[in-house]
């Protein structure tokens, strides 16, 4: 049980910090740390491009996804090394929201599925932020049964034709690539009909129109395939095998929103230690002290899962679906900080206005963006599940669905 | 004792809710979420024509002099439809405190008004962040006109006139604060909308400068008559909350048995089932405290102050909990600007605050209940 | 929307209140008003023989099972003359315990099933408090799958013979007669082969033994059955479909349990009311405010909700599965009370003796009880599929054990 | 960084757990439960030839001289076993005491007798209700002789010395408090066996009546080891909630897989899973909580104050919810006496409390991280 560095772990620490500090786009430092869930980071600059040149040079430099190997653009860092960087990096590690995808889900499917000219070829560009990818698998009729895909693909020649539509595509106006999951055999039941491609997202007959979300804001898209061609070359893993060839991803994915996931307690932490309520310091109403303490234990809660995660992590050991946990306690965590922090200013907390934006406006923010938490990587139902069944070894829900060729499955409820 | 509404109340529910599923589908709210109006005026001039502005306003002042539990179920269907209009504003607020202590003179002038859909009224109280507090209130009167800011005022950019709550004392007493009558189009009044989570329902600063302001009440009386129409309004706005908590289940539990999921209706899967019971139950439990809110507030019964405040605690923990849920339920889908149940969610965190904040109403419920222990 | 009595009511109540003036065991009123939930209420008689006299003391007055015919040994009263009793009758309410199940299930079973000749012979002395009766329904491997029972009934020309076992009888141990549920053939799906009969629990073969309880005390019983012979003129309704008759006695179990239980709100607000924390009075304390309320408008909602429920009543509506919320409610919310109440207290909290026991006693003696509040008379759990599905109209679990022979289910789960 | 144990703690919690899974089987803690015996002495002779009653006992003092770490890992399996000895009064209280305050005299004195097993501690803190204060510190030191009576005192009726803090001052300040060490066995002390909700770890009033004392610590210097003492007793106990939590959760996980109804295990039913989901949520928070709170107590760390409130709420939190969800996952049976569910259920209501109760830790740990905060 040691929290401190070790030689090598400080060596690794002072050269990252030394580069971070010479080379970090300070300018943004503040507005950066001032940022929470729900709010767009920068005022008076493009996001994008602010991100994509902090990554570019990341890259250059030899600090691109670290825990990559060196021939793919990464540094072939051990996970301890990856949580000093993330210190070290603190709030500059916020530019790196646009490259979730693809660094956590799509490279890592890469790795294990494509061709090794293709991973030449594609994984540097990804890592370097040069490319930005995104990930294709949800649909309008699928939800937490991910596996209810409609989206064909069909073999013509060499090629395989697309058509149908994906939705909650973080990223896609801005992606360059993005990896598919499609029905290829819709006969067999729903698992086996499944194949897993990658693909140029400038290919003619793709087109993405913006989601617009509850919060007004709009993150994700709806993607729509209109024959849209796809070399065999293409196809990760084999044909039909589309389903295992997702759970790497899909496990990815909740691991790298777990982790991300705001709880939202050190906002209310600062708030309440300046907010002045009618009886004097916010800090000093015991009611505020109680509720501030049950966030404060499940915030560090979290903290330290993670951090035993990590360590078991570099014992070489697999991360397991106890991640889920994160998720699951920060998604309706924030919803509720973001609620409490209204109450605390009374009837203004109303207010969202960029007048009140440093206090109201973050957490309102938050407010309107938490739901979204709560259901993105998979539902509180389905993390709950995950843990029953994965960690605990309960029996998986009575599966109706199961043996039953995907084109026999009910798609309505009642008439 | 009968604790229900009788039939001729609940045929007026029964009204309400046709006519506002007719005049005020989403798409209707969505004209003024999406800024294309400040409020839906057609459906405020329906709602008067109707008699539902003045239901509660005697009919020697052109309302229809039915009383408060028939506005209980206006306001419920009000909620239900997340109606686009000042209706806590005017009727909740500015009426109740011209019935409360008005003049006869100021009840002909505004009454009338109001009734017939011509006046929107509000309640200009807060003064930026805060809860309901007599020091709170910094706005000077003297010599009948009023100098300082008030933020946020519900529906104030669009309203005709206000009632505003002044200091006339320095004494540190309730004694010190009293309320006036602002005519705001008659100059002085400077209005601003302000942005806020649910555009469905404004909110605007008022900066007062020497504005024409006329006592209502007596002098001093400001804090008492305040804390009555507060409470009064509690009630009623928890009617609302209750109707929309309920809209928001029905919403649920729509979606659930439509929503197939793994072969089957995502509400044949106990998660999905206990979520939508666990709604009912809060929603249920609100309902029953705003009825007793109701005969309180009908009665004018010494229970009111806790009633009130219970009805407004249950309610707007009824409200939060079913819209944020009835998301939950619809998934990725109810987290899209394209699908309604944000607009509830919305209306939810705000109708939680607009009174004061559930902190604030806890705390007020066990004083009284205190209070009324040790009497 | 009328609180007021009617004048019909007014004098009802003036009339109750007289006799209850007159007649009561006022010795006991202050100890039964203190008493709640877990306590045994009195320290120097014996609570059965006090009970049984109020009881007896009651019908001959014309105050027993007021709802009941009068030929049955009622006052045939309205539901509103009901609740005015109770108001009335007030902390001597609390003798009527060990009366509920009689009165509120057997009862009303034997009405809606029995003969004509039957009632009029046993419903009296039932509801006099004469004979106690108890009802013979759950199993140990029954559980919340009330239909899953397995004790079994034997036709033998004009007698049943009885061998299995009941758990969960309350008061079988003072109790004259009970209801029993029994499988009468077990190749057919469960529900379709039970069948339901009254009894002599004085009978040859049925054996009564106290159940420890997790609170030290023992409410419940098991009750054995060896051979235990009933004539078929003891059937209540027709072979083979005691599923029937039982939903009425259980929906009315559920009903009147949640009436009766207790939310430990009254009690918690007197105690913080005059308990003195290190800074002040409790009651002044935000923190301990904040609960409070959130306590108080669970407990109003509550009450309010069951008047609601009797002024439907009282219109002529049949009470519904909307009932089902009190429990529910109650039950996790007299445990998180009964936690509290000690935490109040702070670490002398943990002692519950004699010298302790006006305060610390009283809602230790909740916590220890509490738990069996959320499973008596249907868990939680199956309260919120009640409301599902029966209030909201959602679909009903996946039943794997609906249309299979009863010997042919599974009874083990892992080998 | 490596946040865990090493190989060899792991080992030795898998020791301790075999010997407690041999020498402490729920048939064992009944005994105790029943009134048979004040305690497990067999147990208590056990663990001392193991070396776990003195594992962070210097080897000067006749301990293992192992540390606190091993100290945690043992304390985890004592919760899991619910073991019926004083292990915490004597280990994370008396023993946490001397070290930290005694003189080389007095550790001589006692902790071999402790590490042998030959002498049971406590720490008399309490005196009726609340939380600690020292404020609420009424009993007297005078002329090397205590006067006072406390209540509870932890495993004070089988005690043979206790830690006693007593007023020496009267200025309001916290330096008006000192701790004394007091030969329970020396005469002058009767001590009263009190009811409480746990029977398998006993509650007693200890009177001093010019009982022989000698002081621990320097005058005035009490409170200031007091509040170090409960850290760090509060870093220990969380551990024993987390080992009932997790066998807790382990119980009803095993009942969920072999239980059947309606044909199936009830474990397959989602309403029971999510129920076991959120138990393991709590248990592993406050594992990891705990955990932090094991590196700053063995690296005697500035963030220990803090460290040590968030790991006993959290444990506290999921001791509570772990045991009374195994009850409802149980249904009926989990409500008998044979079930082994209510001792887990009485042990974490009990450990709520024995340190000062939830809100008190609340309080400070808010206060902790506030005082970080402005450094």
């Amino acid at each position: 049980m040691n929290f401190d560095d070790t030689p090598q772990e400080a060596a690794f620490r002072a050269e990252a910090r030394a580069w971070i500090q010479a080379n970090a786009p300070k300018q943004y430092e503040e507005e950066l740390r001032k940022s929470s869930l729900g709010r767009t980071v920068l005022k008076d600059a493009n996001i994008l491009e602010v991100a994509k040149a902090w990554q570019k040079k990341k890259a250059d430099a030899g600090w691109a996804c670290l825990h990559w190997p060196k021939e793919y653009g990464g540094r072939g860092s051990s996970p301890i090394e990856r949580v000093i960087w993330q210190q070290e990096e603190g709030p500059f590690g916020k530019l790196s929201g646009m490259f979730i995808i693809g660094h956590g889900m799509c490279g890592p499917t890469m790795m294990a599925f494509a061709g090794e000219e293709q991973k030449r070829k594609y994984l540097p560009p990804l890592a370097s932020g040069e490319k930005v990818w995104c990930q294709l698998f949800s649909e309008p009729a699928g939800g937490s049964d991910v596996a209810g895909l409609r989206t064909r693909a069909e073999k013509k020649g060499d090629d395989w034709i697309i058509n149908g539509q994906k939705i909650w595509t973080s990223g896609a106006h801005y992606s360059d690539y993005g990896i598919l999951l499609t029905r290829t055999d819709p006969t067999v039941p729903k698992h086996k009909g499944l194949t897993m491609f990658f693909l140029d997202m400038k290919s003619p007959g793709v087109e993405v129109r913006p989601i617009k979300q509850a919060s007004g804001q709009s993150d994700f898209n709806e993607v729509y395939f209109t024959d849209v061609k796809i070399p065999d070359s293409q196809r990760l893993g084999a044909v039909n095998d589309g389903w295992n060839v997702s759970l790497t991803t899909l496990m990815n994915e909740r691991m790298s929103i777990g982790a991300g996931v705001s709880t939202g307690f050190p906002e209310l932490f600062d708030f309440c230690n300046s907010l002045m309520l009618e009886d004097g310091p916010a800090i000093e109403d015991r009611n505020v002290r109680s509720k501030l303490a049950n966030y404060a234990v499940k915030a560090s809660g979290l903290r330290y899962t993670s951090m035993r995660a990590i360590s078991a992590l570099s014992k070489g050991e697999r991360p397991g679906p106890e991640n889920s946990i994160g998720k699951l306690v920060a998604g309706s965590m924030v919803q509720e900080v973001a609620m409490y922090a209204l109450d605390l200013q009374g009837a203004a907390g109303v207010l969202s206005g960029p007048e009140d934006a440093e206090v109201a406006g973050k957490f309102q923010a938050m407010l309107l963006r938490a739901p979204g938490t709560r259901v993105e990587g998979g539902t509180d139902e389905i993390m709950r599940n995950i843990i029953a069944e994965r960690v605990l070894g309960l029996p998986g829900d009575i599966r109706v669905d199961k043996d039953v060729p995907f084109n026999k499955i009910p798609t309505k409820g009642r008439a | 004792m009968n604790f229900d509404f009788s039939d001729e109340q609940k045929q007026m529910r029964d009204a309400a809710r046709k006519f506002l599923a007719e005049k005020c589908p989403p798409k209707a709210v969505r004209e003024v979420l999406d800024g294309k109006a400040a409020y839906d005026k057609q459906l405020w001039k329906g709602l008067a024509e109707m008699g539902f502005l003045g239901v509660a306003i005697p009919e020697q002042f052109g309302g229809a002099g039915a009383g408060h539990l028939e506005l209980c179920v206006i306001a419920e269907e009000m909620g239900r439809a997340n109606a686009p209009v000042p209706f806590s504003s005017t009727v909740y607020l500015a009426a109740e405190a011209l019935l409360l202590a008005g003049s006869d003179a100021q009840k002909q002038k505004w009454l009338p008004k109001i009734a017939s859909g011509e006046a929107i009224g509000t309640l200009a109280l807060f003064e930026g962040k805060g809860n309901p507090s007599p020091k709170a209130i910094k706005l000077q009167a003297s010599g009948g006109t009023l100098s300082g800011v008030k933020k946020p005022v519900p529906d104030g950019a669009i309203a005709d006139f206000a009632v505003v709550a002044a200091r006339t004392g320095s004494t540190g007493r309730d004694s010190d604060i009293s309320l006036f009558l602002v005519d705001l189009k008659a100059g002085g009044v400077e209005a601003k909308s302000l942005t806020n989570i649910d555009p469905t329902r404004g909110q605007a600063e008022l900066t007062f400068k020497n504005a024409k302001a006329e006592p209502l009440g007596a002098a001093g009386d400001g804090w008492s008559i305040l804390t009555q129409v507060l409470d009064r309004a509690a009630v009623l706005l928890a009617f609302e909350q209750v109707g929309g908590s309920d809209r928001a289940l029905e919403m649920g539990r729509d979606y659930a048995l439509d929503r197939i999921a793994f072969g089957r209706p995502i509400g044949s899967f106990q998660a999905v089932k206990h979520i939508l019971a666990d709604m009912y139950v809060s929603a249920t439990l609100a309902r029953s405290n705003c009825y007793y809110g109701a005969w309180a507030l009908s009665t004018n019964a010494s229970e009111l102050p806790e009633a009130a405040a219970a009805a407004r605690i249950s309610a707007t923990q009824a409200f939060q909990h079913c819209s944020k849920n009835n998301i939950q339920v619809h998934g990725g889908m109810g987290f899209t600007w394209e699908f309604d149940c944000h607009m509830y969610y919305r209306r939810a965190n705000a109708t939680a605050l607009t009174l004061g904040s559930l902190s604030y109403w806890e705390d007020q419920l066990i004083d009284r209940m205190r209070k009324k222990n040790a009497a």
